[in-house]
């Protein structure tokens, strides 16, 4: 049988397994490395705060797409669900005038029905997850559109205090990737290690044995969801605090970049295996490489070119790493 | 009934199952099915393939809600809304069919859902790990509790999901056909624990084929028949003979009807065949109208060669050879049409297409040969699907239901069909009678046997010596994937064989 | 087989002669107007369908305003076929694309709907007339002399305009490019990169930021887009670049008026959209009714708006864009 | 084979075994063997296409009752030419999707095409030439799909979500903003134009003779039953000698191929080559495809209900724009259209087991 010594020659093996990530870091490493070669205002304070800026949303939102994609489903709606919740909470606050603290917690509560939405759609109507949330895409899209018709919410609508929350930092570290950076570590903590958090990558590798195995499936599928939503309504808010302009076409055709950011971190499409640090170095390898391009005067019409050919590069390395590490489990596991 | 009247005042059952029926669109699974257990016995509930005994477990373990009937615990009617409810009321299930998570770690795939806290109910990785290692050591096998359950082969999954059971230190403990893919060693250990677990007060619920392992494991024995009780009775009080007539209805020929052929031309040759980490230098021949078993503990690597045989898997070295031309390596396509048939070890894994219809993967193999003008149309399919699952007995409700809602015996029996159906020269079956009763096992030997008496030659995995030295003219002993030994159908005993596959014989 | 099919070989059918006009005619009540923006729910066009609304209720018309939700040329195939089954009476349409709609304008025209063209233009083959918030040559000259007067002539500019195939703006782009070429008070002006916003407000904003990055020594950046300059603007106002980098460009007053107040922003332009749909709709109605056929020269009264000539090409200008500054944007509520 | 009989006698009860229900050979209870013919009748019925089927054409005649200019053969014309692009590359992304892969970068596929047509065509080459070359175009770029997918073994969803930006970059790149418009009127006039006097548009023949070719491919031929097992269980598929890699391969192809055909209908029917075009689709031909009932995890689905679905989602955007339903319930409707068509079979299935569940109850009590 497999007799395994777990320790033997296993050490960089284990790091590889344990650290999917290994090989983003590098790719992101060097992609600065190179930019800021050529265009050293790249690291400038101005610019790297920019960049966080530009990584804070698509940060959290991936976060959301990576518990359900463990789980083997999908949530192509938070583009959608981003433009709702930032169109409510900033006609809220224009609106109402109501103190900006209260705006979080809005979004996040908006988020979290249009979650609960899918999630009922996708346990109780046992519709697959894609079509369910393809579905709640156009839907919720539709409502937008319906709310904010042809109006749209301007900056000198919004209280000050509000914006400043949008553009200011600590340590020119803008509050809003601050924010983005404290729920990925707890969701990745959720996931990691705790029981609930585990039984989602249960689910997702393999959905009957979960069920035999007595993990209540609905309860988990629901917090999976819920938990995309309320992410993506947390994102619609930080989304309005940066942009302070939010019309009817708030965060249109988003869902791919996500899923794009989840995939390229190395989280299994097919549910059952990777982490939010992978999905948050693959959202912040993405929104570098949107903001490298315009700085290395790469042309206009070849940026899309070139990030469609990095995200290939980007998962072709990812599998890379893995093989290699089936492999050596192979190895690992074999006993001549 | 003749087991209460022999005990005065009979304890109260810890579980008893009444006239439970259960019907899967028009396959009526559970009729009248009836089933007590009680504290501190070994209960065997033995029956055809398709009687219904997963069935009758499946609703005793809250899968399946019942059509009818009750379900009581200690006396007091229960009624599980789902597999948790059962597991909380101390009832542990070991399935037919593994089911791990392969992403997750063995040790993760033990405690799910219960994994021992820390601080912040964070989960404690190191005591579970430990844990883990001890409920392996306790069971004398050695998995390593931190490695993905991916890639563990069909026999270490089946150890896992055994490990599993047995933790939850339940007090009514289940086992569908735990030994199927397990070889003698690993038996004698499981039963090992059971029997202590039994002796602490467990009620132990036994399913098999294996009549050795029921009279060496069990007390009482319980009779079911198309989804219906027939009867209970302590095993002292009736013969295998007995049980077999009540299953099956009927009387049973010959188990091993093993027809001598006078061997042909060598057909199949294998020549230092070696793959990285899994076998090494294997090289034999098998000649036409010969049937060659390859025996071993598990894990031996046999599975490894004949994949590599069929071309499933790239060799690393060596050569095959059918009918003196090579065969390329990793290319099946190749080895079926050079006539080689394999029939995998994991059935719902590699053998079934378990989403599509029992004629579907009955006809899959034959999907050109079928064809008239390269289109598939009129009943042709129909026709044979039908044809072969006749011959094979296959119990089914209608060809279009997906093959995944046969029993485990039929599904194996389907897989059987698909490949004999390619009428081959060579017949490669690993664990061909891997969860069969004992009326269609003597039929698949009577076929394996009639097959190679047509001049087939014939490569057999198996971990069931009897059937190994029942039907083998000659018999390749594996271990640690090097080939141990050959000994021919004389001197093949069961002494002979283990002691090959242990590596005593040095030490003899 | 034959020779093949290239180019040069066959052009498009000609303009649609035909009727002589009236002048004198009175305008048609009860007639059926439909507008068709580039997209709904864009603002823009709102204030456009406005200004139309009113001039269609002023006629005793039936006004309709529909269109798809993304700015693409084939979703806007099918709202006209629509339309001209209904046999809408007159079709305001602001282009996605000059060529691709034209098959379906000619089918609707075939079916007797006037079809008016508004802030973009298609192939003046395919429609009866279009009606210009200002002539190109204007616009863009106007946005270069905005930008030259507010960093004095000297220093790297740079356009950030909205989709790369946008009619306008594309030509905009063409006259100023031109101008730099050729007017020596340019001199020292040079323009260094233009980059595409595609009219979507995140997008147009990190494109600003690139510019930024990418060329240290901008001077102004001119933004031929209500999206852009908004998105700009709000970005340089959060930046250290602020009052660094002046900005221009087209912009409504609604949008721009904090930006003009905190200093990021000293002088933009734009037309009136509300006054460019109300144009529209009385050339539709003229039209319709006989007035005019779209031939050079005609004249019509478009109600308090005054009285319009038609131009070469049957193209109906409105007038010189409006400049917005500190001292007049508060005059303004559009 | 000899022993072949001696295999059947060794069964007496041979009839109870060669695949009668079970439910036939014990005694059925009172609903008896008509109930069961009845229910078994209800399933044959209830199949998705059927449903799907249904649903469409109970749309199609409501909508021509109810909505003008709705049944008119002019409109049903519009309605063809709107769905082209959507049906053909709907029939391959059928194909692909039921080997449990996907394609995402079908409608960039289209634009890179359509954008190469435009350099080729201002390059002065035929138009005769252009067609094919555009074709072969697609078909490499779907090989390139192919190639990152079944050779280098990764997720198709992140592949194609890849070179869904790399080709519309590279169309990008070929055209920049401008736009090719000069094509000969003959080609254009042709891909708009209709069959005789009829209302009948040309491009429904080809639509028609691939979409046949497709159906026969995955229903009726050995490569069909490959592509269904190559969904239902990789593995397994290829232990019974189906090449899945090679049979991928050429399926995302054909998808390539079939979207660079879908260039050039597009590029001629709006006479404008352009980067931008089709920009999008992919979502509403996966959305169809989905619809239709193939199973987005590989191995169940049917071309018929595909087809069922592209009609039904064009003809009801079409039906909502003639009865002046703004465009923001066009999108909800949509939608809403996806995730009911999905829910209410499901709702149904479940009804249904709960009256055999009460049925078999009542037979277990009498039994
Ligand atoms: N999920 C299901 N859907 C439809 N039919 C089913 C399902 N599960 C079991 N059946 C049918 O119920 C009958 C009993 O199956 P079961 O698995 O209980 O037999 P078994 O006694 O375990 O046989 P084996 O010894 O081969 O495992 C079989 O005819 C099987 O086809
Ligand atoms: N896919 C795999 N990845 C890693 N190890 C594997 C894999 N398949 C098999 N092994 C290991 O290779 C060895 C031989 O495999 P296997 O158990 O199939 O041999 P076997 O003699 O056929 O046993 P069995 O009786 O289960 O068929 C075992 O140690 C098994 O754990
Ligand atoms: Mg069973
Ligand atoms: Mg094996």
């Amino acid at each position: 049988m497999t007799t395994v010594d777990s320790r033997t020659g296993s050490t960089w093996l284990d790091l590889v397994l344990r650290f999917r990530a290994l090989g983003l870091i590098v790719a992101l490493v060097a992609l600065v490395g190179v930019t800021t070669a050529l265009n050293p205002r790249f690291l400038s304070g101005q610019s790297v705060r920019d960049l966080l800026f530009a990584a804070a949303v698509t940060l959290l939102l991936a976060c959301g797409m990576t518990v359900v994609v463990l789980t083997r489903g999908i949530d192509l709606s938070v583009g959608s669900v981003l433009g709702l919740s930032a169109y409510v909470t900033g006609s809220a606050l224009s609106a109402t005038g109501m103190p900006t603290v209260f705006a979080l917690p809005l979004g996040l509560a908006v988020g979290a029905a249009c979650g609960t939405l899918n999630g009922a759609i996708i346990h109780f109507g046992r519709v697959p997850p894609l079509v369910a949330t393809l579905g709640t895409l156009y839907v919720l899209r539709g409502v937008v559109y319906f709310a904010a018709g042809g109006s749209r919410i301007n900056a000198s609508d919004l209280p000050p205090g509000f914006l400043d929350f949008g553009s200011g930092d600590v340590l020119g570290v803008p509050y809003l990737f601050a924010v983005s950076v404290l729920v990925l570590a707890a969701v990745g903590v959720f996931l990691g290690r705790y029981r609930a958090g585990r039984d989602l990558y249960a689910l997702g590798s393999n959905p009957e044995a979960a069920r035999l195995a007595g993990v209540p499936a609905g309860r988990r599928l629901m917090t999976a969801y819920v938990l995309s939503g309320a992410l993506a309504g947390l994102g619609g808010v930080l989304y309005a605090a940066r942009f302070g302009t939010v019309d009817a076409s708030a965060g249109y055709g988003m869902e791919l970049d996500v899923v794009a950011a989840v995939v390229v971190g190395g989280v299994a499409i097919f549910g059952g295996s990777g982490t939010t640090l992978g999905a948050g170095l693959g959202a912040l390898l993405l929104t570098v490489i949107d903001n490298a391009l315009p700085v290395l005067r790469i042309d206009q019409f070849w940026q899309q070119a070139i990030v469609g050919a990095l995200i290939l590069a980007a998962i072709a390395l990812d599998r890379l790493v893995s093989v290699r590490a089936a492999r050596a489990l192979r190895r690992k596991g074999s006993h001549v | 009934m003749s087991a209460l009247a022999r005990d005065p005042d009979p304890p109260p059952p810890v579980v008893s199952l009444t006239g439970v029926a259960k019907s899967f669109g028009a396959v009526r699974a559970l009729r009248d099915a009836k089933l007590d257990l009680h504290a501190g016995e070994a209960h065997a509930l033995v029956g055809e393939n398709g009687a219904g005994k997963s069935t009758l477990i499946k609703v005793l373990a809250g899968v399946h809600r019942p059509d009818a009937g009750t379900v009581e615990l200690d006396g007091r009617p229960v009624a599980f809304a789902d597999t948790a409810a059962a597991i909380d009321a101390g009832i542990a299930v070991i399935y037919q069919e593994p089911a791990l998570f392969g992403d997750l770690t063995v040790a993760e795939n033990l405690f799910i859902g219960r994994q021992p806290k820390g601080r912040f109910g964070l989960i404690d990785r190191a005591v579970m790990n430990r844990e883990a290692a001890a409920l392996f050591a306790r069971l004398g096998v050695h998995v390593d509790p931190d490695r993905p359950a991916k890639g563990l082969s069909i026999a270490d999954q089946q150890l896992v999901e055994i490990a599993k059971a047995l933790s939850r230190r339940a007090r009514v403990l289940v086992m569908d056909e735990p030994t199927a893919a397990l070889s003698g060693v690993e038996v004698e250990r499981l039963f090992g624990v059971v029997r202590s677990l039994r002796e602490d007060g467990a009620a132990v619920l036994f399913i098999s084929h294996r009549f050795d392992e029921v009279e060496a494991l069990c007390q009482r024995v319980t009779v079911m028949r198309d989804g219906a009780h027939v009867s209970t009775d302590l095993l002292a009080d009736v013969t295998v003979e007995e049980l077999v007539r009540r299953m099956v209805g009927r009387e049973l020929g010959a188990m091993f009807p093993k027809q001598v052929v006078e061997p042909g031309p060598v057909v199949l040759e294998v020549e230092g065949l070696t793959r990285e980490g899994l076998c090494r230098d294997v090289s034999f021949t098998v000649r036409a109208g010969e049937i060659v078993a390859l025996a071993g503990l598990v894990g031996a690597g046999r599975s490894e060669v004949v994949q590599a045989v069929f071309g499933i898997e790239a060799r690393d070295a060596g050569q095959v050879r059918v009918g003196g031309r090579g065969l390329p390596s990793g290319n099946p396509r190749a080895a079926m049409r050079a006539g080689v048939a394999l029939v995998p070890e994991d059935r719902r894994g590699q053998g079934l297409l378990l989403d599509l219809s029992i004629m579907r993967n009955a006809t899959i193999t034959r999907r050109n040969r079928l064809s008239r003008f390269g289109f598939l149309v009129g009943g042709a399919e129909r026709r044979a699907a039908r044809d072969w699952s006749a011959r094979l007995n296959v119990k089914y409700g209608r060809l279009q239901d997906p093959a995944g809602t046969l029993s485990g015996g039929n599904q194996q029996k389907v897989v059987l069909a698909k490949w004999l159906a390619t009428d081959p020269k060579v017949l490669v079956v690993d664990e061909p009678t891997r969860g069969i009763d004992v009326g269609t096992k003597a039929e698949v030997h009577r076929l394996l046997s009639a097959l190679a008496a047509d001049g087939v030659a014939v490569l057999m995995v198996s971990s069931e010596l009897l059937e190994v030295l029942g039907m083998a003219d000659r018999v390749l002993v594996m271990r640690e994937g090097r080939i141990a030994g050959e000994l021919g159908r004389a001197e093949a005993t069961e002494e002979a064989v283990m002691r090959l596959a242990t590596g005593q014989e040095a030490a003899a | 087989a034959c020779g093949g099919t290239t180019q040069g070989e066959d052009d498009g059918g000609g303009p649609a002669g035909g009727a002589s006009a009236d002048p004198n005619a009175d305008f048609e009540t009860g007639l059926t107007y439909a507008m068709l923006p580039k997209s709904v729910n864009n603002p823009y066009f709102e204030a456009s369908s406005a200004g139309a609304e009113a001039a269609v209720n002023a006629l005793g018309g039936e006004f309709e305003y529909t269109g798809p939700s993304d700015a693409s040329a084939s979703s806007q195939v099918s709202y006209i076929d629509t339309l001209s089954q209904q046999a809408t009476d007159v079709l305001l349409l602001s282009a996605n694309d000059p060529n691709a709609l034209c098959s379906s304008l000619e089918q609707a025209r075939a079916g007797g709907t006037v079809v008016v063209t508004f802030d973009s233009d298609v192939d003046p083959a395919c429609r009866d007339l279009f009606v210009s918030q200002v002539d190109s040559a204007e616009v863009g000259l106007a946005l270069l002399e905005m930008a030259a007067e507010q960093i004095d002539a000297t220093g790297e500019i740079a356009i950030l305009s909205a989709t790369a195939n946008a009619t306008n703006q594309n030509a905009w782009i063409d006259v100023m490019e031109a101008e730099l070429e050729s007017n020596t008070s340019y001199a020292d002006m040079e323009l260094v990169d233009v980059v595409y916003g595609d009219d979507e407000d995140e997008k147009s904003f990190s494109e600003t930021q690139g510019l930024l990055q990418a060329h240290p020594d901008l001077k102004a950046i001119i933004s031929p887009t209500t999206v852009g300059i908004a998105a700009a603007a709000r970005y340089l106002s959060g930046s250290e670049y602020k009052g660094q980098v002046a900005l221009t460009g087209l912009g409504t007053p609604n949008q721009m008026r904090e930006f003009v107040q905190d200093g990021t922003v000293t002088e933009f332009a734009l037309w009136d959209p509300t006054a460019l749909g109300e144009l529209a709709a009385y050339t539709g109605a003229a039209a319709a009714s006989g007035i005019i056929t779209g031939a050079e020269g005609e004249v019509f009264t478009a109600g308090d708006l005054g009285e319009y000539t038609v131009g070469a090409d049957g193209v109906v200008t409105l007038g010189p864009p409006t400049r917005f500054n500190a001292d007049n944007i508060d005059d303004f509520d559009f | 084979m000899s022993d072949d009989a001696r295999l059947g006698e060794a069964r007496p009860s041979e009839r109870e075994s060669t695949g009668k229900p079970p439910a036939r050979a014990l005694p059925a209870g009172p609903a008896g063997d008509a109930g069961l013919r009845l229910r078994e009748a209800a399933r044959a019925l209830a199949t998705w296409d059927f449903g799907v089927v249904a649903v469409t054409v109970g749309f199609l005649v409501v909508a021509s009752m109810t909505v003008e200019h709705f049944g008119t053969a002019r409109n049903a014309g519009y309605i063809i030419l709107d769905l082209a692009p959507i049906l053909l590359l709907a029939l391959t992304m059928t194909l692909i999707v039921t080997t449990g892969e996907i394609d995402l970068s079908v409608a960039s596929t289209v634009g890179l095409t359509s954008a190469a047509m435009g350099v080729m065509w201002n390059g002065g080459m035929a138009l005769e030439t252009i067609m094919p070359v555009a074709v072969l175009l697609g078909a490499a770029l779907g090989a390139v799909n192919g190639l990152f997918v079944t050779g280098f073994g990764l997720p198709s969803l992140a592949v194609t979500i890849g070179t869904l930006a790399l080709y519309r970059g590279l169309a990008y790149v070929l055209l920049g903003d401008t736009a090719v418009a000069d094509w000969p009127r003959l080609f254009t006039g042709w891909t708009l134009g209709r069959i005789g006097d009829s209302a009948i548009p040309n491009v429904l023949v080809p639509m028609a003779v691939l979409a046949v070719i497709c159906g026969v491919l995955l229903h009726a031929t050995p490569v069909g039953r490959s592509i269904y097992a190559a969904g239902a269980n990789p593995i397994a598929a290829s232990y019974a000698g189906i090449a899945v890699g090679r049979l991928k391969f050429w399926l995302y192809v054909a998808s390539g191929a079939m979207a660079g055909l879908v260039g050039v209908l597009w590029t001629l029917r709006y006479s404008s080559a352009r980067a931008d075009n089709a920009a999008g689709l992919e979502l509403t031909v996966i959305a169809v495809v989905l619809l239709g009932g193939v199973s987005i995890f590989g191995g169940k689905g049917a071309l018929p209900g595909v087809l069922a679905a592209v009609v039904l989602l064009v003809s009801v955007q079409n039906a909502l724009r003639l009865a002046h339903v703004s465009t923001e319930a066009l999108t909800v409707v949509t939608g809403s259209l996806l995730i009911v068509a999905v829910l209410a079979p499901n709702a149904l299935g479940a009804l249904r087991t709960a009256l055999r569940r009460r049925r078999t109850t009542a037979t277990g009590r009498t039994a």
